[in-house]
């Protein structure tokens, strides 16, 4: 089990029960490291309730949604192949248009 | 002025010794700023605040793009325009408050709207680029004109009691709204303040700190939020700032091969490629 | 009306519809709104934004308290004065331009400015108050005077490119002024923003963010910056959230036995306890 | 030696050469933890470059100056008395009146 933090903004929480913030435990067998790409699986099938294309497209998320591991933009630790540990905050944002 | 070497008259002097005296700006600054020029795109819930403070703080030239007029579900947070304005231009009624309150800079209303043919040319005229627009299609024509021209743009966005704030095409790592986001998200996950709705303070906060980012970009004072991402919860009222990646060498606006250029950028089909319907282009 | 049961008007509908279309919001959160009266003491950098949208939002009753008038130098921050407004009450410019916005609701201006002799008769007439002023005594007697009756008031300051929000005497728990600073700083540990200077999106941002705290508090959606500081830093446009003390039950005005109570309050020498000339004292 | 981030704000930075962070290595000898009582007459003496008026009275802050240990006001941590170990923030707020 990895002890995560989830946050989802920008609209995304509407998607998953209309909460922001989320503390789960993601099952994982060590010795490798959950990845980002796996978590991705998991929130889709464990917290979404409604409209998963909203959320994922193909294996990774749909475009205009923007993930960080602990406050940084995925892209900068390896997108699907970031490593989580205990502890990790992941936040997914949906790009906002409005003005 | 005389007493030391500066270009301010004295009613400038006195009309921003607030500024002035902070020794972080002071005169250098204040001269910069009424040398700059920035470009507001939209004068909605984020250019009506942005476009005020910026016209207060004494920036040079405004100018002020909306093809829209106000509407009486407008008046709720786009605090520049008054019920008197109903029906008018957006664009037209927000410079009307600019100069209200500063008529000593210069203050241009472009009720066209911001489009493709004229992106580039309007872009080009500004030291900085606001977006306080609220369509997918704009914003992506907005960052391609500045990755272009290399102009900062000031990005806002707002929806719920939610906001989000960065400064895309700054500096020479900064990335684009292209390399962040190099795909559109389709038309459907976009929700726009008139179908989802929108608080009003909420555009408000971003289009204040928007002007803020404006003034230390043009005044070279602070950082701004360059590869810094800001979040806003109107909700519980917190921020949170994210690192965002650096300009992405494969971007096709910013990046070191280019496809969209001065040249082609103004026959690019940014419905099409947001899958958006024709009316939602505008600024 | 007459689709569902509630005591908005069809302009009210149409007016306010980009926030009642918000699941969060809605017609019961605007029908408190309109219900609401909210009192603004300080028309300058922090009041002007705070009171536009309050006004804008469709606060039913509005008033502004300031006893100043509008200079030239006021303007670079002040944006609900314009130039014609120079020479002329804060507190009816303020108010004057509020209800260019919003002509459907009440607002009244206060030119008398905000006094130990009127403060808890003022306060008490209202839902939520907000600090906006610009001095240590005024703080003290507003925070006092909310103590007593009960009031949620919402504190901003900010000074240079700083800035600071929260919200006192909320709740069971919410500590006032007192309760965080029982004994006052020196007089000249207190900069002003007239003598330190101050960029004006700085408090422009923080004014915003009172009205939202107001809307917040009134309508009972989301939660108040109670026990919670909010930090701004306009150089680095970085927020920081700091938790701090529950009420005091020793605090002089919101413990168990007061000493500051409605009878002794307008009595007590705010100028001598913070050892202020008598002219700081005013809204 | 205790590792601390120190930041100044509302003002107070202009008392400790116009900066706002500090990263420093407290002197302090074990077995008893650095108390931020200790701290603030080491950050009176070593970082402080003028007026210590306005930064301490007696032998605590002077009044208007709020301190926060990890970001908690430390009247929740026994204020004089709360103890500080190797990566704490503390950060020292003048409150502002401007407006
Ligand atoms: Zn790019
Ligand atoms: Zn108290």
């Amino acid at each position: 089990m990895v002890k995560l933090n989830l946050h989802f903004s920008g609209g995304l929480e509407l998607l998953f029960g209309n909460q922001k913030e989320y503390s789960v435990d993601v099952p994982h067998e060590p010795p490798s490291e959950l990845k980002v790409g796996q978590l991705l699986v998991w929130t889709r099938d464990h917290l979404l309730t409604e409209r998963p294309e909203l959320f994922m497209k193909d294996k990774t998320v749909r475009p205009g949604i923007l993930v960080l591991v602990n406050d940084v933009d995925w892209e900068l630790s390896g997108t699907l192949d970031s490593e989580l540990v205990d502890g990790d905050n992941v936040v997914f944002i949906s790009t906002l248009h409005g003005g | 002025s005389g007493c030391s070497e500066h270009s301010l008259s004295n009613h400038q002097i006195k009309r921003y010794s607030r500024q002035l005296l902070l020794p972080s700006f002071g005169v250098q600054a204040q001269e910069r700023l009424s040398k700059a020029s920035v470009l507001v795109v939209g004068a909605g819930g984020l250019g009506c605040p942005s476009s005020l403070y910026l016209a207060a703080a004494g920036v040079g030239h405004l100018t002020i793009v909306d093809h829209d007029s106000v509407e009486v579900s407008n008046l709720h947070r786009q605090i520049s325009h008054t019920e008197a304005a109903t029906g008018e231009s957006k664009a037209l009624s927000a410079a009307v408050a600019c100069m209200a309150i500063n008529s000593s800079i210069q203050v241009d209303a472009w009720p066209t709207g911001f489009k493709p043919h004229n992106a580039l040319e309007l872009v080009q005229r500004h030291s900085v680029v606001i977006d306080a627009s609220d369509n997918s299609p704009t914003r992506y024509l907005l960052s391609d004109a500045c990755a272009i021209s290399k102009t900062p743009l000031v990005s806002g966005a707002a929806i719920g009691f939610d906001a989000q704030l960065t400064v895309y095409c700054h500096g020479s790592q900064g990335p684009c709204y292209r390399c962040i986001f190099p795909e559109a998200p389709m038309p459907r996950a976009c929700a726009s303040c008139s179908d989802a709705g929108v608080l009003g303070p909420v555009p408000g906060v971003i289009g204040v700190l928007q002007a803020l980012e404006a003034i230390k970009i043009v005044t070279q004072v602070g950082t701004p939020l360059s590869q810094t991402l800001l979040l806003f919860d109107g909700m519980a009222s917190s921020f949170r700032s994210v690192k965002i990646r650096p300009k992405r060498p494969t971007c096709a606006a910013c990046g070191q091969q280019p496809t969209i250029t001065a040249d082609s950028l103004p026959a690019y089909d940014y419905t099409a490629f947001t899958g958006s319907t024709g009316q939602q282009l505008n600024g």
